[in-house]
């Protein structure tokens, strides 16, 4: 089994590892690069803890392989506070006490984030179907729906 | 005298389905003791894997506690939670 | 919305967590974040059957693949006596523990572990398990409890006689234990009521769901010392039960709490621990487990499938004056179902006379059940609740006024014995009716259930440490994993009692060898008992700062007193002293003698029992039977909300698992005991798009015994919702289902049969 | 396990030749990487087609739409022409899933999969779609309703696979529409799925239908009776209600973990007649 070199782009840097053609980007990014904030609670699918950015895309990286990153860029939670400015809806989260045991929370941020650059302003039934492939088994969903509503309120009033 | 009730399960088992049973103590201890002496296995067992309530408190490490014939003392089985 | 009383600064705010940050960054280390140098992957090797005797298992296949370090099986443990051992506050059976841990004669259940590779990558390790051959022979299995009481149902243990029962039965059997509770006279209260309502109940067994799945790093030096890193609610149970299991001294072992990712009871006993201590006593390296979601579903975790009979008679005017009810749960493989405290809390809301309540603890061919949020309690509540709200309805009478009626309160004494003291059920009820919510018009196909719960809440070993650091900052250490938010809380506490900024403390959970025993994080006991732990260390490092003070200015201690973060003179006689803030104190800490610190090893009594009521309005569509919850309030006596929006997100989590239980989320298991639906796909727990908001409302009656008034809060919420939920649909439908989950086809079959 | 990547049809059809049946296609790879990870397949080379631009992108095609083997169910969703003209084809495609999965999954994946609750084939069906399959022997065009012939099966020979799908043309006065069962509201398998395509006249009066049932049979019931009811009238009350008892009629469905027999005949109707009402709303608008 031959390993691939793959060179892509993580966080906006360069990055390069070696992966073998079965492994994931859920498992390059952990074992590989060591960024372990991208969590694993399925490996199907069902779950979005896994969630990153894949050019562009909202995508669960459980669901991509390692090799396809190659040429692209990739935005994991690790990238999304700017040095020690956090960005908006982390911060809110932790405002507005959105996350209890955390686990849920960087494929959630990750997801909000896609969902507000695009659109920032969701009815509360949009932000729910954006976040319907995110579970939480702490929250009962209410305080992350608040928390991404009153960021995009504070974004479109910024 | 103290009165101590038990569940009428653990009473089948013990006490022949006497619920209610009086013992002489001074404390929980002594009345562990007198509670095996009057029914063989219920002190050990309420001991090792039951919990006590007095007065309302349940105490499932129950020993050194005072007890007196006002006492409300129950017996019950272990809480434990998620 | 209570928010804090005046005379508290931090308790009741709704301070940022100190780990929040790294939750948000994606810093913050779970179970399966750790790499260590040189560490192997270990994998489990699980029964294909539902119920098989293991002739034989043949590792050498595995052991000669390249990559493979080390590879286990019962053989490589210490075979463990059949007795209960206290082990903390539980009552543990190690020989059936072992069992579960790893098969030793027969699988009992699908996904039961039989042995155990590590290997140098984990698609090695996977290999390697797929060549470890066991010999199995298949015997016959039952899953469900009313199947596996039968007569003549497969025996799981043939050396299991119903305990709890006199004399003790010549037959093993699977029903393991019976307990009994009673007050007054069942049958006399049936026969002074005008109304006797009897049903029969299921439910499902369903999974605790949490999303991160078991996790454990193990590492165990030549000398016999351990390092264990896992996920976990009790890193304290976690050596507890591997010293057990392994005959390895406790103080070998050091276990840390990595970061939880939800447990909800699920991760209250060890799965992959002693493995993983096994596999690098083997491998001479680390060793990494994690489970996959299909294993945590068939073989962690999980709760009882029940079902029960619930008998309650009324008077016309709504008043209770009788009430049976007859439990069968699910215990899985192993005794131990929580039919015991369903037992308990089934009428515990209710002050009555006659009441009897008769439980069974049912093994059968599923995982060993664990912990899942007030075990046990929202099953047997959950026929309750329906019984009082079909009495009610047939009585004419509003749901919340036949709860007033016959509420329990204070000096009420409960059927399993005990007396309340100070309790806030009925505030719950007051504040559940004041709702804008329960007032609001329904529209068709629309239904509103309301329902209540009870949960004891438990107290317990826990222990707290406060060092005042040389610039007065605080590190606050205790040991209770923070699962939802907690040390937030024992910061606020500790800021509270001390009169210092919240900021200036950090709390951490620390490692087994940092400081004493703790029971589990479960019961909804660690604000209550590890926050009474904090207080009392506070108030410790509180007399050390006093003493310091009176050295300084040279007076007796009795003479300084501790007010708002300042040791001042007691009174003009004492002397004109400057109040000296806790940073001016630590800073002279040296020359007044040495370090400041403070601590407390308690174990915590007199938790506050706690109760809660929920709305529910659901609409069902007739066509189809899907139901759409519209709108959910859910009101909770907290004693006191520490932190208020922890408080709620626990009450808002709470019920929306409880809304899962009730709608869609069951095991669900082929001809062959099989699970069918181990994923998130087919096990379907609530989504974002599933749930309106959950409104969720604090009533403050404080518990004495606790500083604050804290009565502990995370279990009470899932209890309401099954009946909530249930009793709204028939008000939709008007059809009463009796089982859950009320999944789409079950609803429309209900609609169909009714016509 | 080989990893390709081809830049254009012929390599890709010659890889998939050699493999000799121990290839997989990876296209969104959401169905692909799952049934990898709970070893379900144990191909020898799994091959990305999402280099090769005759998959890529979404153009109009003589009043049609010819949508690439790789566009994702989000690039659907996004493309105002295509949800205007075919609303029901991209609702379809755009149930599969997450977000998440919106970013990767595909319709041609989702109609090779040959899963018989596939939310994005009846629709599609309904719209008598056809693709373009490429192989050794050069590429044909196959109606999409020719491709899944039972549970996980398809009609594709060693060394072909899908390079796009085609939308016909269709007039002003005509819609589609499809619903699904689920238990949740979202990241669910379908109990029972319905998509509908009509035709009205200038007077509203149907003209052309199409009823397709999903997750009743071993795959995709076209179910004529359904249409037939549909045909020559109004879409009014009475012809919804012999659309549904037509499609209760023809489903065949078993039971399983998600529902039963008699669940899954009765919302075959219900659906069918829903997807129907909608699909002449919008039609009529």
């Amino acid at each position: 089994m031959a390993k691939h070199h793959i060179t892509t782009t993580i966080n906006g840097e360069e990055a390069e590892y070696l992966c073998e053609p079965q492994e994931t980007l859920l498992d390059v990014l952990r074992d590989q690069v060591g960024l372990t904030g991208t969590k694993e609670g399925c490996s199907s699918g069902d779950c979005g803890a896994c969630s990153v950015m894949l050019d562009g895309r909202l995508v669960c990286s459980c669901l991509v392989l390692g090799v396809e990153a190659a040429g692209k860029a990739v935005e994991t939670i690790e990238g999304m506070a700017d040095g020690e400015n956090l960005h908006p809806l982390q911060q809110k989260f932790l405002e507005e006490a959105a996350l209890q045991c955390g686990f849920c929370t960087p494929g959630v941020l990750v997801a909000a984030k896609a969902l507000l650059d695009t659109n920032n302003n969701p009815t509360e039934t949009e932000v729910r179907y954006w976040l319907a492939g995110n579970l939480c088994r702490c929250t009962g969903y209410d305080k992350i729906i608040r928390a991404v509503m009153d960021t995009a309120a504070d974004m479109r009033g910024a | 005298m103290v009165k101590v009730t038990l569940s009428s399960g653990t009473a089948q088992q013990f006490t022949n389905g006497v619920t209610e049973v009086n013992v002489e103590a001074k404390n929980v201890r002594q009345m562990f003791k007198a509670l095996e002496a009057d029914f063989p296995g219920l002190g050990e067992e309420i001991q090792t894997s039951m919990s006590v309530a007095i007065d309302g408190v349940i105490l499932p490490d129950p020993f050194l506690e005072e007890v007196t014939e006002d006492s409300e003392i129950y017996v019950l089985p272990k809480i434990g939670g998620g | 919305m209570n928010e804090q009383p005046k005379q508290y600064k931090w308790v009741g705010t709704r301070a940022i967590r100190p780990d929040g940050v790294d939750k948000v960054t994606g810093r913050a280390m779970y179970g399966a974040d750790l790499a260590l140098p040189g560490m192997v992957e270990g994998k489990v090797v699980r029964s294909p059957h539902a119920h098989a005797r293991i002739i034989s298992i043949d590792t050498s296949k595995a052991e000669a693949l390249k990559g493979v370090t080390a590879v286990i099986t019962a053989a490589d443990m210490p075979v463990a006596d059949s007795k209960p051992v206290a082990s903390g506050e539980a009552m543990i059976n190690f020989k059936d523990l072992a069992n579960n841990v790893l098969a030793r004669e027969k699988a009992l259940y699908e996904g039961q572990a039989v042995a155990a590779v590590a290997a140098t990558t984990a698609a090695i390790a996977e290999k390697a398990a797929a060549l470890v051959v066991v010999n199995y022979e298949v015997l016959p299995h039952v899953i469900d409890v009313m199947e596996a009481i039968k007569e003549d149902a497969p025996v799981l243990h043939d050396d299991m006689f119903t305990g709890g029962v006199k004399p003790k039965p010549e037959k093993a059997s699977n029903v393991a234990n019976r307990v009994e509770f009673a007050l007054g006279d069942a049958e006399a209260g049936f026969a002074a009521a005008d109304l006797v309502i009897e049903r029969k109940f299921t439910t499902e067994p369903v999974h605790q769901g949490y999303i991160e799945p078991h996790a454990v790093v193990a590492d165990m030096n030549p000398d016999g010392k351990v390092d264990v890193f896992c996920s976990s609610q009790g890193h304290f149970m976690v050596r507890a039960f591997c010293s057990q299991l392994l005959h390895i001294e406790m103080s070998k072992i050091k276990v840390t709490a990595a970061e939880i990712g939800g447990g909800f009871g699920g991760k209250t006993t060890v799965y992959l621990e002693p493995l993983a201590i096994m596999l690098s006593r083997k491998s001479g390296r680390p060793v990494r487990m994690t489970m996959s979601r299909e294993e945590v579903f068939r073989g962690s975790g999980a709760t009882s499938g029940a079902a029960m009979t619930i008998k309650m008679g009324a008077t016309k005017d709504g008043k209770i004056t009788g009430a049976y009810a007859e439990l069968y749960l699910q215990a899985g493989a192993f005794p131990g179902s929580p039919v015991g405290p369903a037992a308990m809390t089934a009428f515990a809301p209710y002050d009555l006379d006659n009441v009897k309540v008769v439980g069974f603890d049912v093994v059968s061919n599923r995982q060993k059940v664990v912990a899942y949020r007030a075990p046990g309690a929202p099953i047997s509540e959950y026929g309750v609740e329906s019984v009082v709200d079909e009495l009610a309805s047939e009585l004419g009478i509003d749901p919340i006024e036949i709860r007033t009626i016959n509420a329990a309160k204070e000096g009420t004494q409960a059927a399993y014995g005990v007396k309340f003291g100070t309790i806030g059920f009925q505030e719950t009820l007051d504040a559940a009716k004041a709702t804008e919510h329960f007032k609001t018009p329904l529209g068709p196909n629309q239904g509103r259930g309301v329902a209540s719960g009870f949960w004891f809440n438990i107290g317990g070993e826990s222990c707290a440490g406060i060092r005042v650091n040389e610039d007065g900052s605080i590190s606050l250490t205790e040991g209770s994993p923070d699962i939802g938010g907690s040390r937030a809380s024992m910061a606020l506490m500790a800021a509270e009692t001390l009169g210092v900024d919240y900021h200036s403390i950090k709390p951490s959970v620390v490692d087994t060898d940092a400081i004493g025993y703790h029971f589990v994080t479960g019961g909804s006991r660690v604000t209550f008992a590890t926050g009474m732990a904090v207080v009392e260390a506070s108030k410790a490092a509180i007399d050390e700062l006093r003493a310091r003070a009176a050295k300084v200015w040279d007076v007796d201690v009795d003479g300084v007193v501790w007010e708002d973060g300042h040791a001042k003179p007691a009174s003009t006689n004492v002397g004109d002293f400057e109040p000296m803030s806790l940073a001016e104190i630590a800073k002279v800490a040296n020359k007044t003698g040495g370090p400041i610190s403070g601590h407390a090893d308690i174990n915590a009594k007199g938790a506050g029992p706690a109760f809660g009521t929920h709305i529910c309005d659901v609409e069902v569509d007739p066509d189809t039977g899907h139901v759409t919850v519209l709108r959910y309030t859910a009101v909770q006596d907290a004693g006191r909300a520490i932190h208020p929006a922890y408080v709620e997100g626990q009450i808002q989590g709470g019920a929306v698992q409880g809304i899962g239980w009730a709608l869609n989320e069951e095991y669900i298991y082929d001809k062959n005991g099989r699970l069918e639906n181990a994923g998130f796909l087919d096990y379907r727990v609530p989504v974002a798009s599933d749930l309106p908001m959950i409104d969720a409302i604090i009533v403050e009656v404080p518990n004495p015994t606790h500083p604050f008034g804290v009565r502990g809060v995370g279990e009470v919420p899932i209890i309401p919702p099954l009946a909530a939920v249930s009793n709204a649909v028939a008000a939709a439908t008007g059809v009463r289902f009796n089982q859950l989950p009320l999944s789409p086809p079950t609803i429309l079959a209900g609609i169909a049969a009714s016509k | 396990m080989r990893y390709e990547a081809p830049g254009s049809v012929d390599e890709a059809v010659k890889l998939l030749a050699d493999a000799n049946g121990a290839a997989r296609v990876l296209a969104g790879g959401t169905d692909l990487l799952v049934q990898l990870r709970a070893g379900m397949i144990s191909p020898e080379v799994v091959i990305n087609i999402k280099d090769i631009s005759e998959t890529k992108g979404i153009t109009a095609d003589g009043g049609g739409f010819c949508i690439g083997a790789t566009v994702s169910g989000a690039e659907m969703g996004e493309h105002a022409a295509l949800v205007a003209a075919w609303p029901g084809v991209v609702e379809g495609v755009e149930l599969i899933g997450s977000t998440q999965i919106q970013g990767r999954a595909t319709m041609v994946g989702n109609l090779c999969n040959a899963s018989p609750a596939a939310d994005g084939v009846p629709a599609l069906i309904a719209a008598g779609a056809t693709c373009t399959v490429a192989g050794p022997n050069g590429q044909r065009e196959v109606p999409v309703a020719d491709i899944p012939t039972g549970p996980g099966k398809n009609s594709l020979a060693n060394g072909e696979f899908i390079v796009n799908v085609k939308l016909p043309a269709r007039p002003g006065n005509a819609s589609d529409a499809y619903l699904r069962m689920i238990p949740r509201t979202e990241m669910d398998i379908a109990i029972v799925g319905a998509g509908v395509n009509l035709v009205l006249d200038d007077s509203g009066t149907c003209t052309e239908a199409s009823v397709i049932l999903g997750a009743v049979g071993p795959k995709t019931i076209t179910v004529d009776a359904a249409a037939a009811a549909l045909v020559g009238t109004k879409v009014d009350e009475a012809a919804l209600a012999a659309c549904a008892a037509a499609a209760s009629a023809a489903a065949t469905p078993i039971d399983d973990k998600r529902g039963t027999v008699v669940y899954r005949t009765k919302v075959s109707g219900v659906l069918a007649s829903r997807a129907a009402a909608i699909a002449a709303e919008r039609a009529r608008s």
